[in-house]
C-alpha cells in the first residue's frame, strides 16, 4: 500500500469491494452508510480500509442520516461517500435534493436490486434508473455511472469522484446486485497512473467571494467549513450570495444554472462503448450487467453473420441523446433489454425520433436475461 | 433593612452606569426591555417606529446600572448599552436600595 | 425539442447591497449577523430573536471565534437561525440538521459545531437522529427552542404540546402525552443536559458559553414563547404574557432529576442545568481505538 | 469470436461449508496466479446457514462477457439439499465430484463421471470439519486439473487467514492426493 493507501495491484475482488477500493484511491476519506443488501460489502470494506489512511466510517441510524452526514462532511472539506441499495436510496432522495441545491459534491453508490420496496434484497434489479433521474422533488440535472464489472466498479468510482468535485452535485454509480456481487480480476494502477481532480476553491477574499457566483463553466467555487468565508449554505432557493430569496427571477437563474452546468457539459460527461455498430442494422443498448449478455448475444448473432451491434451506457445520466439519435440513421430497431419494465427504453425510442424501430425486453428482476432471449428479438429483424 | 451610617467599606463599591442606545426603527415593540429592566429605565415611547410599533424610551436617564440584560433579551438587537462613568456609592443610594 | 427559455435577469451585487440595511453596524453585536440579513423573518414577542442574541453572548463569553464556528439549522422558525449569523451556516432539510452536523464534526475535530432547531425538527421528524448522535456522544452542541408547536407552518401540534393544550391540528385539546426533552437527552447519552427559558437570558449565555468548553453532545433546551402559534390559542396572551408566565412559574432546580422535569399547560417550570458528565467523544474514541492503530510515528 | 475454452464450475452445498469461500479461491487461482480470467457469481437464500448455496465459477482464456453458469461442465455437490436443487444440470460429459457421505449419488447421465471423496470426514480427522471445503479444493485441482496445483495454493494462502496456513495445506494436500490417486484408478480402469 502506497502512502495514498491505494493498493496497487492485481486482486480478485467484487463490485463492492472494487468500488470501495475506487472510493480510496479517489481520495474519499469520509464514509457514512447504513447496512443493506447486496451494499453492505461497500460499508463493511470502507470500515476496514478508511481508518488505515486516517479517513473516518460511521454507521449511521438510517439512510437519512447516511446521506446527510456525507453532505456535511463535503462541507467539511472532505471527499464523502455512501453506499445503498433501493430502501435506502428512497430514504435518500430529500437530502440528495439538498445535496444538488447546495451543490455539494459527493458519491452515492446504488447496487439495484428488485424492488418495489423491500422486493428481492438478495437479488439483481435495474429498476432504479428513473429514480436516480426523478428521485427527489424539482428540477435538477443528474449525473449516473453505469459499471458492467469489478474493474469498472473500481473505474467509475473514480470518475464519479471527479466528475461530483467537476460540477458539484452528488453523482450516482448506479450498479446492480449481479455486478456488486459477482467477482473478477481487478487491476488498481499505482497512484500516480490515477487522474484526480478536486474542487474549485475561491481565489476571492472573503469579501469578495460570491459561494453561488458560477463562472463560464457554471461551477461556482466552494468554500468549506472553518475558511473564513462565512458561507450561509441553505436548501431554499438562494442568490448569489447563499441567502435565500423567495423571488421567481432568482429561482429561475438559480435552477437554471443547476440544470444547465450538466446540460450545457453533456459532451464532456457522457460516455458510451460501441461494440461493432458502424455497419448494425440493429442495435442492442444494454448497461450493467445486462450489457454483459448482450455483448455475448451480440458476438455470437456476429460470428453467424448478422449485422448487429451494442452501444453500452456507460453514463446513464445524462442520456447520451446525440448517440442515440445519430446511430438511429440508418439502422432497422434498437433492442433495449433491462431488468426493469421499461426504464431506459423510453429515453432511447425518444431520441430515436421514429427513425428507428424500440424494442424493449422487459425483465422484472431476480434474474438477468440470458443471451438467447436478446439473440431471438435481434432475429425478428435479421432473421 | 436599613443602615444607619454608610457602610465602612462604600469607597471600595461603585455602580456602574450606563448609557442606552436604541436603534428604533428595529424595534418590534415586544415590550421584553421595558418589562424586565431591573430598574424600570424604560416605557414605551408615543410615537410609531417606521414599521408602526411603539419602540423603548429611557425615561429616567442616569439609573441604567449597565446591567445589559436589555440588550441580551432583546430579540431584535435594537438596544444595546456601554458603561459611561462609575459613581461613586452615596448614603442615598444605600437608602434608596433599602427601601426596595 | 426546442427549448425557449426565460430571460435570465442576473445577480446585481450592488441591488443586493443596498438591502443591507442602513442602521447594519450600529449595534456592537451586528459585527456576528450577516449583512443585509437583519430584520429577521420572527413575529414580535418571538422567543427565538432572544435565543439568537444569547447565543451570540455565550459564543463572546467562550472566546471561540466565529471563523471556528459553525451553526447547522432544520427546517421551521428556528431553522432560520442559521441564516442570520455571520460564519459558516448550514440550514439543511427537516429534521436533518444533526446528522449533516455529525458529518461537519467528524470531517473537522477542530470546528465548534452548533446545531439550532426547533422542539419539531428535532423530535419529531428528527428524533431518532438525536438520540443516536447523543449516544455516540458526537461533539455537538444541541440548542432545542422549544416553543411547543409547528409555527412557521402556523401553530400545529407537536411532541412538546402539553396535554389539553390547543393548537390548528388539536382543535379540543392535545390528547398525546409530550416528550420531556431534559430527560429524553439525559437517557440518550447527552454529557450536559440544561433546560432555561426565554426569560433567563443571563442564565441561557452562561449555559452556552457552558456548553461551548466541553467537549461531548450537550443538550440546552430554551423554552420560547410563540405568541401567534402557542400563546394565543391557549390564551396565554402575547410572548411578552409568556415571559411573565415564565417569570412567574419557573423553578430554578440545578441538578434536578430530569425526571421530574414535564412542562405541563399550566404548570411550573423546572429550569437549571440538570446533569454534567464526563465521557469520551465518537471521534475520542474512534481516534484512540481506530486511527491509532494505524497512525505512523514521526520519523 | 464467442467466448473460447470457457469452463463453466458450479459448487454447491449448504451455508456454512465454505462454499462461496472454495468458489472464490478457484476464481482467485485462474484470474490471478494463471492469468486467465475468471468470474464468480453465488447464490444464496436470506439464511447465513444452512441453505443451500451455489459458487458458480467461469474460466477462460478469453473476456467472459455472460456471467451466468448454465451447464456446468464440473458440479460439485457437498449436501442432499444442493443436489437436489443444483445436481440435474450439467454439461455433456461434465465431471461431477461429490462428498461421498453427504451426497448419495451413485450414476451420473451418461458421458459424464463420478468421483468421489469423503471430504468431511477427512477435514474432521485433520481436526476441523470446516476445512472440508478446501479439501474438496484440492480434489478438484487434482482430478478437473483446471486451475494448477501452485496456483490453487497461492490463491488459498491469500485467501485464508494468517495462523491457520498449516491447516489448510493439509487439508488441501489430503484432497489432493486422494484425488490423484483416484483419477489414476479410475485411468488405470478406463484407458482412452
Amino acid at each position: 500500500m502506497s502512502d495514498s493507501g491505494i493498493l496497487s495491484g492485481e486482486f480478485f475482488m467484487n463490485g463492492d469491494e472494487a468500488s470501495a477500493e475506487g472510493a480510496i484511491s479517489a481520495g474519499c476519506r469520509f464514509f457514512a452508510g447504513y447496512p443493506i443488501t447486496p451494499a453492505t460489502e461497500i460499508a463493511e470494506r470502507m470500515a476496514r480500509r478508511l481508518p488505515q489512511v486516517q479517513g473516518v466510517c460511521i454507521q449511521m441510524e438510517d439512510e437519512i442520516a447516511s446521506m446527510a452526514a456525507i453532505l456535511g462532511a463535503s462541507w467539511g472539506g472532505i471527499k464523502s461517500m455512501t453506499a445503498t441499495s433501493g430502501p435506502g436510496f428512497s430514504l435518500m432522495m430529500e437530502n440528495i435534493g439538498l445535496g444538488m441545491m447546495t451543490e455539494t459534491p459527493c458519491v452515492i453508490v446504488n447496487i439495484m436490486r428488485g424492488g418495489p420496496s423491500t422486493g428481492l434484497p438478495t437479488l439483481v434489479g435495474q429498476a432504479d434508473v428513473m429514480q436516480a433521474r426523478w428521485g427527489s422533488h424539482g428540477d435538477y440535472e443528474v449525473i449516473a455511472l453505469s459499471p458492467s464489472s469489478p474493474q469498472e466498479m473500481f473505474d467509475l468510482t473514480i470518475e464519479a469522484f471527479n466528475l461530483s468535485e467537476t460540477f458539484r452535485l452528488p453523482v450516482f454509480v448506479l450498479s446492480d446486485e449481479l455486478v456488486g456481487h459477482m467477482s473478477e480480476k481487478v487491476v488498481i494502477p499505482p497512484p500516480e497512473q490515477i487522474r484526480l481532480i478536486s474542487r474549485l476553491r475561491p481565489t476571492q477574499t472573503p469579501d469578495q467571494y460570491l459561494p453561488f457566483m458560477a463562472g463560464e463553466n457554471l461551477v461556482p467555487a466552494m468554500a468549506c467549513a472553518g475558511e473564513g468565508f462565512h458561507v450561509h449554505v441553505t436548501g431554499l432557493t438562494h442568490d448569489e450570495q447563499g441567502y435565500p430569496q423567495t423571488v421567481a427571477q432568482v429561482h429561475e437563474r438559480t435552477v437554471r444554472r443547476l440544470v444547465d452546468k450538466i446540460r450545457f457539459n453533456t459532451s464532456r460527461i457522457v460516455r458510451v462503448e460501441e461494440f461493432q455498430t458502424a455497419d448494425a442494422e440493429v442495435v442492442v443498448v444494454a448497461y450493467g450487467c445486462t450489457s454483459r449478455t448482450a455483448r455475448e448475444a451480440v458476438q455470437i448473432l456476429r460470428s453467424q453473420g448478422r449485422k448487429v451491434g451494442l452501444l453500452r451506457l456507460i453514463t446513464l445520466w445524462p442520456f447520451p441523446e446525440e448517440t442515440i439519435r445519430r446511430t438511429a440513421q440508418g439502422i432497422k430497431a434498437f433492442i433495449v433489454p433491462e431488468i426493469n419494465s421499461g426504464q431506459i427504453a423510453y429515453e432511447v425510442e425518444r431520441c430515436a425520433q421514429g427513425r428507428a424501430e424500440t424494442v424493449l425486453l422487459p425483465m422484472m428482476g431476480g434474474t438477468i436475461h440470458t443471451p438467447e432471449m436478446i439473440m431471438e428479438a435481434v432475429k425478428e429483424f435479421l432473421p | 433593612m436599613k443602615f444607619w451610617r454608610l457602610p465602612l467599606d462604600a469607597g471600595s463599591h461603585s455602580i456602574p452606569i450606563g448609557e442606552l442606545h436604541i436603534i428604533k426603527d428595529r424595534c418590534k415593540g415586544c415590550g421584553f426591555c421595558i418589562e424586565f429592566c431591573p430598574n424600570q429605565v424604560l416605557k414605551e415611547a408615543p410615537e410609531f417606529n417606521k414599521k408602526g410599533y411603539h419602540p423603548p424610551l429611557v425615561t429616567k436617564q442616569g439609573e441604567c446600572v449597565n446591567c445589559n440584560l436589555c440588550e441580551i433579551i432583546c430579540p431584535e438587537f435594537a438596544i444595546y448599552s456601554v458603561l459611561k462613568e462609575h459613581k461613586e456609592l452615596t448614603a442615598e443610594d444605600i437608602a434608596g436600595y433599602s427601601e426596595k | 425539442m426546442k427549448i425557449r427559455y426565460q430571460p435570465i435577469v442576473p445577480f446585481n451585487r450592488e441591488a443586493v447591497d443596498r438591502l443591507i440595511d442602513e442602521q447594519h453596524g450600529l449595534h456592537p453585536d451586528d459585527q456576528y449577523l450577516k449583512p443585509g440579513r437583519i430584520p429577521h423573518i420572527w413575529c414580535p414577542g418571538c422567543g427565538l430573536g432572544v435565543v439568537l442574541n444569547t447565543y451570540i453572548n455565550g459564543l463572546k463569553m467562550s472566546g471561540i471565534p466565529i471563523d471556528r464556528s459553525v451553526v447547522v439549522s432544520g427546517i421551521g422558525c428556528t431553522g432560520r437561525v442559521a441564516g442570520y449569523l455571520n460564519m459558516d451556516t448550514y440550514h439543511t432539510t427537516h429534521g436533518r440538521a444533526i446528522p449533516f452536523a455529525t458529518g461537519i464534526s467528524l470531517a473537522r475535530p477542530d470546528l465548534s459545531v452548533t446545531v439550532f432547531s426547533g422542539d419539531g425538527d428535532l423530535f419529531a421528524i428528527g428524533g431518532n437522529h438525536f438520540i443516536h448522535a447523543a449516544r455516540r456522544n458526537i461533539n455537538l452542541k444541541v440548542i432545542c427552542v422549544n416553543n411547543f408547536n409547528y409555527g412557521m407552518t402556523g401553530g400545529q401540534v407537536a411532541p412538546t404540546t402539553p396535554v389539553t393544550a390547543r393548537t390548528t391540528t388539536t382543535p379540543y385539546g392535545n390528547a398525546e402525552a409530550s416528550f420531556n426533552l431534559p430527560y429524553l437527552a439525559h437517557a440518550s447519552g447527552a454529557v450536559y443536559v440544561a433546560r432555561w427559558t426565554t426569560f433567563h437570558a443571563r442564565q441561557l449565555v452562561n449555559a452556552i458559553a457552558e456548553t461551548l468548553a466541553i467537549n461531548g453532545f450537550t443538550f440546552i433546551e430554551v423554552i420560547a414563547p410563540c405568541p401567534i402559534g402557542y400563546g394565543r390559542p391557549n390564551k396565554i396572551g402575547s410572548g411578552l404574557d409568556e415571559m411573565i408566565y415564565y417569570k412567574e412559574n419557573s423553578v430554578v432546580r440545578n441538578g434536578a432529576d430530569p425526571r421530574e422535569a414535564d412542562v405541563s399547560l399550566r404548570g411550573k417550570i423546572v429550569v437549571g442545568k440538570f446533569s454534567e458528565e464526563k465521557r469520551p467523544t465518537f471521534r475520542e474514541d474512534y481516534e484512540e481505538k481506530v486511527l491509532k492503530k494505524f497512525r505512523r510515528t514521526e520519523g | 469470436m464467442t467466448t473460447i475454452n470457457k469452463t463453466e464450475i458450479r459448487l454447491a452445498g449448504f451455508g456454512g461449508q465454505g462454499i462461496i469461500l472454495a468458489g472464490h479461491i478457484l476464481g482467485k487461482a485462474a484470474a490471478i496466479f494463471e492469468h486467465l480470467q475468471s468470474v464468480f457469481t453465488q447464490s444464496y437464500g436470506p439464511e447465513a446457514r444452512g441453505g443451500a448455496c451455489s459458487a458458480d465459477v467461469i474460466i477462460s482464456e478469453g473476456d467472459i462477457f455472460y456471467p451466468r453458469v448454465s451447464l456446468p461442465r464440473i458440479l460439485v455437490l457437498m449436501s442432499e439439499e444442493a443436489k437436489n436443487t443444483y445436481g440435474r444440470q450439467m454439461a455433456k460429459g461434465a465431471v461431477v465430484l461429490i462428498d461421498q457421505d453427504l451426497v448419495q449419488l451413485d450414476a451420473v447421465p451418461e458421458g459424464c463421471s463420478l468421483y468421489k471423496i469423503p471430504a468431511t470426514r477427512l477435514a474432521e480427522k485433520l481436526g476441523r470439519t470446516i476445512v472440508a471445503n478446501i479439501v474438496m479444493l484440492g480434489f478438484i485441482t487434482s482430478v478437473t486439473g483446471v486451475v494448477g496445483y501452485e496456483a490453487m495454493k497461492e490463491a488459498l494462502f491469500d485467501s485464508i487467514p494468517s495462523g491457520t496456513e498449516e491447516l489448510n495445506l493439509k487439508a488441501f494436500e489430503k484432497g489432493y492426493e486422494y484425488g490423484k490417486k483416484q483419477k489414476s484408478e479410475s485411468c488405470s480402469q478406463n484407458p482412452e
